[in-house]
C-alpha cells in the first residue's frame, strides 16, 4: 500500500533493474557509472550547489529540440548570448508519455528532414552518452524540464546522463498534465524518481528536485501551489532528496506574487526537514500571453521586476514568443536578457511595498490548511493524505485536466488583480478566508456592475493575451454575449471557403 | 454580430476535444462555455482523446460539428488518418481545428494549408475568438441544412 | 530689459511680422485664418482638452522624419499600431538651429533620395499648408517637439498649421541643447512662444505648452529639473498660456522618481497661478541606453512600470532601438506597446512604496531652495533671476553644453541607485541637504571600497547601457584603469588598417 | 591592457570637440576624462563645433591627433571636406570619429566605408570604450613617431 516511507534499497535496485529494461537505452544507466561521472564534473556544473551558493537570482530559460547537436548548440547560445546561469532541456511529449517508439519515430523524422519535429529533447531515446556529451559540452548546471507522470525511466537516463536537477513531482506532474493517470500510482512513480534522487544524493552527488510550482499556469491561487509544494518537498525529502527548489508562478499582482514567494519560503522552511536545502524558484507568468512580441516583452518586464522585488533563488524566463510556439533561440535570448536588465536595474534599490505581510498571512493561512488537511486525510501519512484530499476534493487545482482532481475551484481576480476563489469546491480552507475572497469579488463585481460568474473567470484568463491584468467588461459586450475578450474580437479563423 | 436566441441550435451536437496527448485543457473550457452560453449541444472529450474517440462520439451522437484543439505542436501527427475514420464511420460533420497547430514560429498560411489537406474545413489560429467559433458555427450548421451537397466536401 | 512681463498685443504683432518674413512660408502664417482652422479641429483633436480630461496615462512616442506624406504615415502608423494616445512631430537640427537654407536642402535630398537625411520634419521649409494637411490626416492632437533655442518662427508656423502643443522652453532648450546661444535672449525669444500661445489660448485655442523636463537626460537631479520646471511653468504664465504639462526624466530609481513626479506635481501646483491647469509628463530613461533591443526592452520595462506606480498625466516613450539611431517605426509602435502593456497591467493595483515622502520631502527642500535662489536673484523677477542664477551658478544643471550654465553641479547614485549630487558648485542648496547626499555618497564609497570622484560618475553614466543601474567598480577594473563599463570591453573600433 | 605612465603621452596634444550643430556632450566628456587620466594633453573644443574651428586648433597646436565626435545624425554632412582643410593647413594629425554617425539603423560596415572615404584613420562606433580609444591612440601616435610616412597615408 502506497505510504509515505523510504523506499527500502533492494526494492529501489529491483525496480531500477525492471525499468532500464523498458528501452535499450536503459542499459547504458549505471549507478555507479554515473555517481563517477558526476564527481568528474567541475564545480560550476553542480547544480546545487551553484544554485545554492547564489547571491542574486539565477536565470533560467526552457528549452528543448529533438536532435543532440542541435540542443547542445541552443544551450550553448543560451548562456553566451542570453546569459543563462542555469540551462534546462525540455523533454518532448512523447517521451512524457512513455511512447519512446513513438518518440524514436520523431527523432528519425527530424534527423531526415531537418524540422523540429518534435516539441522537445527525447532523452530516453538519445540515451545516456549523449546526455554527458550534452553536459560536457555547456558550461553551467542543466535541469530536465518535462511534465511526466511516469518519469522513472527519464530519471534513470538522464541523472546517469551527468543532469543534476530534475523538475516535477507526483502531483504538479498529473494534475496539470494528464487526464487519466492514477495520482497514486504517479505518487508511486515518483517516490521512486525522488529515491533514485537521494541515492545519488547519499553518495555525495546532491541532484536538485524541483517541483513544478505553476501547476495549470492559468490564475492558480497561491495557496494551492504552495500546498502542493510543500507536500511535493515532503514527499521528496523522505526520499532523501537534500536539495529542493519550490516553484512558483507569477500571478501579476505584484503585492500577491511577492507575498506568495515569501509564503513559500517561509513555509517550506517550517514544513521541510532541517537537513533539506529548500530554496525558490519565480515562473515568468505562464498564462496565456499576448499575441505580439512587444506586448509580451512587457508581460516579461513586470515579471522580471516581480522577481526583483520577490527575490526568489531562480527564475525561469519567458520569451516574447511564447504565444506563438516553441521560441526561436533569439527570441529565447531575448527573454533572458530583458529579465536581466530589470532584475540588475532594480535589484540593489531598496522598494519596500505596502500590504505584503497581510496578503502573506491570508496566503499561508489558506496553505497550512490545505497542508493539514492532507495530513489528517491520510492519518498522518502525507501520500496517502494527497490522494485522498484531491480525491474528496478538499485539496483542488482550478482548470486540472486530470480525471484524479475536481478541478471544482475556479478562480477570478479581485479589483487590485488578485486572484482569488469565486467556486470553492470542497477546498479545505477556513471560512474566515472564505468570506475575505467573497467580499473582495463582491467588490470587484460592484465595480464592474455586473454578477459574480464564470463570465469573470473566462474574461480574466483572457485578460493578459489582450493587454490587461483584470478582465473588465468592455463597452462592446453585449448583456448576454460571450466572454469579453477586452480588446474586441480578434485573431482567427481562415479558411478558404 | 446580433446573437441568435440560445434555443436555435438545439439538437445540433457539437464534439469538442484536445486530440492525442496535448493536456491543454483551457481553451476547450472556455469554448465549451461560450457554446453552450450560445445554445449548442456540447460534449466535451476532455484533453488527451485519441482520435479513436473523436470518432466515436462523433458517430453516436450524430454531430453536426467535431472541433479539435491542439495546443502543443504536434497536432499533424495526431491527425493523421481522423478524417478517413470519421467518414469510414459514416460521420459527415463539419470538421474544425484550432490552437497553436505547429512547433515553433511557423507559416501561418503553411499551416493552415497543412491542415486543410488533412480534411479540416476550418482552421483556426490561437487568437479565436470564441464569438468567432460560434458566428462560423452558426453558419456553417444552417447551411448544412439547406445545403446537404456541403458535406461530400469532406468525405 | 529682459523683465518677466506680458508682451504687448502690438509687439508681439510687430515682432511676429517681422519674423514671417524670415522665410517664404512664413507669409502664410495668418493668425486669424489659424484660429479659425483650429476652431474646425474636432474634440479629439485638441491636445489640452484631450490631455486634461484623460483618466490614465496617455502615452506618446518621438518621431520625425523629413517628407510630409512618410510623415504623415509615420503618425498613423503610431496611432493604429503603436496605439499612441498623442502624437508628436520632432523637427530637424538644423530648423533647431534656425538654418532653413540647410534643411531645405536636406529636404530636397531626402525628396530626391528617398533616404532620411535629416533627423526630424523640417516644419518651417514645409509650411502652414503642409502642416495642416498633417493635422488632418491624423486622428490625435498633434505636439511640436524639437529643442529650439530660438522656435519663434517654427511656433508661428506650426501654430498656424494646426498644432496644439508646443514642447520646450528658455532654459530647457538652451542649457543642454547649444553652446553659444545666450540664455538672456532665448528668454526673451520664448517669452514671444508663450505670448503666442496665450494669444491664441484668449481666442479659445488652449494650445499646451510642454517645458522639456530631462534637460541633458544624464542623471540630472530631481530637484534641479522641477525647478527648471517651475521657472519655465512661471514665465510661460506670465504670457497667457493656460495649460502647462510640465516634465521629468525618468532616474530608474523607483523611489526617487515617484517622489519626483509628486513634488514635481505639488510644487507646480504651488508656485502655478490658479488659472494654469497643470499636467505631468513622465519621459522613460533619457539617458544612455544598451546596445541591444532585448536589453532595451528592459529599461522600457521599469520605465513603464514606474509610470504606472507614479501616475503622470502623459508618458513619453522610448523604443528598443534608442541607443543605435532614429528607430524604425515598427520598434517605435513596440515600445509604445511594451510600455501600454506593463502601465495597463499595473495601473489597476494599489502598490504603495515605502520612503516616498522623505524622498519627496528633500526634493521639495532642494528646490524650493532653486526656485527662491532665482527669485532673489532677479529681485522678484524670474526672468532676470533665472538669468542672473545660471550665471552665478546658483542654478545649474550637469553636463550642459552651454556656456551659459556653470556645469560645475557633478551628480552620481547613492548606495541605492538615487541619484545625488558630488560636486554642488554653487547650487544654492541648503547645507542639511548637501550633508544627506555626502551622507549617502560616502556610503556608497564605503561599500565600494573607493574614494569618491568622477570615476563614479562615468561608471554611472554608463551603467545602464552596461546592464546596471549604479556604475560599480568590476572585478576587472584595474586601480588605476579607466571607468569600468560594468561588462567588460565592447564594441568598438573598426578600421581596415 | 597593461597601463602605460601619465606622462608617456606629454605633449602630444589631442583635439577633441563635437562637429556641427550637434550638442551631445556627455561622451566627449567622457573621453577627455580617460584621455587626460592616461597623459594626453586634451583640448575640449566642446559641442557645436565648426570645422574651421577644429582645423585651426589643430593647426595652432600641432595636434597629434583630431577626434571628432557626432552622435545627432547628421556626421556625414558635417564632416564634408573637413580632411581637405586640415590638410590646406598643413596639419598631418591621425583623425578618428566617433558616435553615432548614421540616422537611423543604418549598417554598420556602410556607415564605416562612408567615414573611411571622407578620411578618417579610425571610425568607432556608439559601443566604444574609452579605454579602446586611449590605446588606439597609444598605438598610433607612437607609430607616428617612429614611422613618419604613416602620415602620408592621411594626405
Ligand atoms: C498554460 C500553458 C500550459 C499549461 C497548461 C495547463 C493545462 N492543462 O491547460 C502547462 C504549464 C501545463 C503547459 C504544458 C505544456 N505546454 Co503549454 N502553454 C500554455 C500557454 C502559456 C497558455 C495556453 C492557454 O491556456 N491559453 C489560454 C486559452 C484560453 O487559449 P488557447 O488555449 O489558445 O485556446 C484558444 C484558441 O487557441 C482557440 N482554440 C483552441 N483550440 C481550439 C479548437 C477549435 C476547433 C477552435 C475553433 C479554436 C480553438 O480558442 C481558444 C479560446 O479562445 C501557451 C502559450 C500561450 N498561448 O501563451 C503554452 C503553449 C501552448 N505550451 C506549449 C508547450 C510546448 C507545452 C509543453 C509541451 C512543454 C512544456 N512547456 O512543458 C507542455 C505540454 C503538456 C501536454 N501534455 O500537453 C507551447 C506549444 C508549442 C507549439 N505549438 O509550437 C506553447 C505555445 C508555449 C510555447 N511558446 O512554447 N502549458
Ligand atoms: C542623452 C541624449 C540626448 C540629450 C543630450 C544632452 C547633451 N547635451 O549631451 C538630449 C536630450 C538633449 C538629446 C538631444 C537630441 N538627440 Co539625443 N540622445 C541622447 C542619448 C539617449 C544618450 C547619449 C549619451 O549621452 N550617451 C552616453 C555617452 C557616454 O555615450 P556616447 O555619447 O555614445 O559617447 C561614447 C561613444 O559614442 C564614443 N564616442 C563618442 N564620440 C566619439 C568620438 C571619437 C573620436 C571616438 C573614438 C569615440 C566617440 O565614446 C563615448 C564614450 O564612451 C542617445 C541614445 C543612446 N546612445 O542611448 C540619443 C541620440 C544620440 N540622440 C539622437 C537625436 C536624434 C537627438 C536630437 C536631434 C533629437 C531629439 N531627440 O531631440 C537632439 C539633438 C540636439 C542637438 N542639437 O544635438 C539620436 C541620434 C540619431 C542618429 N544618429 O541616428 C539618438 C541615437 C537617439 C535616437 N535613437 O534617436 N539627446
Amino acid at each position: 500500500m502506497l505510504r509515505d516511507e523510504l523506499i527500502a534499497g533492494e526494492q529501489l535496485r529491483e525496480t531500477e533493474s525492471e525499468l532500464r529494461g523498458r528501452w535499450p537505452t536503459g542499459a547504458d544507466a549505471d549507478f555507479e557509472d554515473a555517481v563517477e561521472f558526476h564527481e568528474s564534473l567541475p564545480g560550476h556544473k553542480r547544480f546545487a550547489e551553484v544554485l545554492e551558493s547564489a547571491d542574486d537570482p539565477l536565470l533560467q530559460p526552457r528549452a528543448g529540440i529533438p536532435r543532440l547537436d542541435d540542443q547542445v548548440e541552443l544551450l550553448r547560445y543560451l548562456e553566451t548570448e542570453g546569459g543563462a546561469d542555469l540551462l534546462p532541456t525540455t523533454i518532448d511529449s512523447y517521451t512524457r508519455d512513455n511512447e519512446y517508439e513513438k518518440a524514436a519515430e520523431g527523432l528519425a523524422d527530424a534527423r531526415d528532414s531537418g524540422d523540429d519535429t518534435l516539441n522537445g529533447f527525447p532523452a530516453v531515446n538519445h540515451g545516456v552518452d549523449a546526455c554527458r556529451d550534452l553536459i560536457r559540452s555547456v558550461d553551467a548546471p542543466v535541469e530536465v524540464r518535462h511534465g511526466t507522470p511516469d518519469a522513472r525511466l527519464l530519471a534513470i537516463v538522464t541523472l546517469a546522463g551527468g543532469f543534476q536537477s530534475f523538475e516535477g513531482g507526483p502531483v504538479s506532474y498529473n494534475i496539470p498534465y494528464t487526464k487519466e493517470h492514477d495520482l497514486e500510482e504517479t505518487i508511486e512513480h515518483w517516490q521512486f524518481v525522488d529515491r533514485l534522487c537521494g541515492a545519488y544524493t547519499e553518495r555525495g552527488v546532491r541532484i536538485n528536485r524541483e517541483p513544478f510550482g505553476p501547476l495549470t499556469g492559468t490564475l492558480v491561487p497561491p495557496a494551492i501551489a504552495i500546498a502542493v509544494m510543500i507536500l511535493e518537498g515532503l514527499l521528496a525529502a523522505t526520499q532523501g532528496v537534500r536539495s529542493l527548489t519550490l516553484g512558483y508562478g507569477q500571478v501579476g499582482n505584484v503585492v500577491q506574487d511577492v507575498a506568495a514567494l515569501r509564503a513559500l519560503r517561509d513555509l517550506g522552511e517550517e514544513y521541510l526537514p532541517d537537513d533539506v536545502v529548500a530554496t525558490t524558484v519565480f515562473h515568468e507568468w505562464m498564462g496565456g500571453f499576448p499575441p505580439d512580441e512587444a506586448r509580451a516583452n512587457g508581460v516579461i518586464g513586470l515579471g522580471g521586476a516581480t522577481a526583483a522585488l520577490a527575490r526568489p533563488d531562480k527564475v525561469i524566463t519567458k520569451s516574447p514568443q511564447e504565444f506563438q510556439g516553441v521560441p526561436t533561440r533569439e527570441a529565447n535570448a531575448a527573454g533572458l536578457r530583458t529579465t536581466r536588465q530589470l532584475v540588475d536595474m532594480m535589484l540593489e534599490q531598496e522598494i519596500v511595498i505596502d500590504g505584503i505581510d497581510e496578503e502573506q498571512e491570508i496566503i499561508e493561512r489558506t496553505a497550512r490548511s490545505l497542508v493539514e488537511t492532507v495530513f489528517s486525510h491520510g492519518d498522518g501519512d502525507v501520500a496517502q493524505g494527497t490522494v485522498a484530499a484531491f480525491e474528496s476534493g478538499a485539496l483542488d487545482v482550478p482548470f486540472a485536466p486530470s480525471d484524479s482532481a475536481a478541478a471544482a475551484v475556479l478562480p477570478a481576480r479581485d479589483d487590485d488583480g488578485r486572484v482569488r476563489v469565486l467556486e470553492w469546491g470542497d477546498l479545505a480552507v477556513p471560512d474566515e478566508v472564505k468570506e475575505v475572497h467573497g467580499a473582495r469579488l463582491d467588490q470587484r463585481a460592484r465595480t464592474e456592475g455586473r454578477s459574480r460568474s464564470f463570465r469573470m473567470v473566462a474574461d480574466d484568463v483572457d485578460a493578459i493575451s489582450d493587454g490587461k491584468l483584470i478582465g473588465r467588461p468592455t463597452a462592446s459586450d453585449g448583456d448576454t454575449g460571450g466572454p469579453g475578450d477586452g480588446v474586441g474580437p480578434q485573431g482567427g479563423e481562415s479558411d478558404a471557403d | 454580430m446580433a446573437r441568435i436566441g440560445a434555443d436555435t441550435h438545439m439538437g445540433q451536437t457539437v464534439i469538442l476535444g484536445v486530440i492525442g496527448s496535448d493536456a491543454h485543457v483551457v481553451g476547450i473550457t472556455i469554448l465549451e462555455q461560450a457554446l453552450t452560453a450560445a445554445g449548442f449541444d456540447v460534449e466535451n472529450l476532455g484533453v488527451q482523446t485519441a482520435k479513436a474517440e473523436f470518432v466515436s462520439a462523433a458517430a453516436a451522437e450524430d454531430a453536426g460539428a467535431v472541433l479539435v484543439s491542439s495546443l502543443y505542436g504536434h497536432a499533424r501527427q495526431d491527425c493523421q488518418g481522423l478524417h478517413e475514420q470519421l467518414a469510414e464511420a459514416g460521420c459527415d460533420a463539419i470538421t474544425y481545428i484550432g490552437g497553436n497547430l505547429a512547433v515553433g514560429q511557423n507559416d501561418w498560411a503553411e499551416t493552415e494549408q497543412t491542415f486543410r489537406t488533412l480534411g479540416f474545413d476550418r482552421v483556426f489560429d490561437a487568437e479565436t475568438d470564441p464569438e468567432a467559433v460560434v458566428a462560423s458555427l452558426e453558419r456553417d450548421l444552417d447551411m448544412t441544412a439547406t445545403e446537404p451537397e456541403r458535406a461530400s466536401v469532406n468525405t
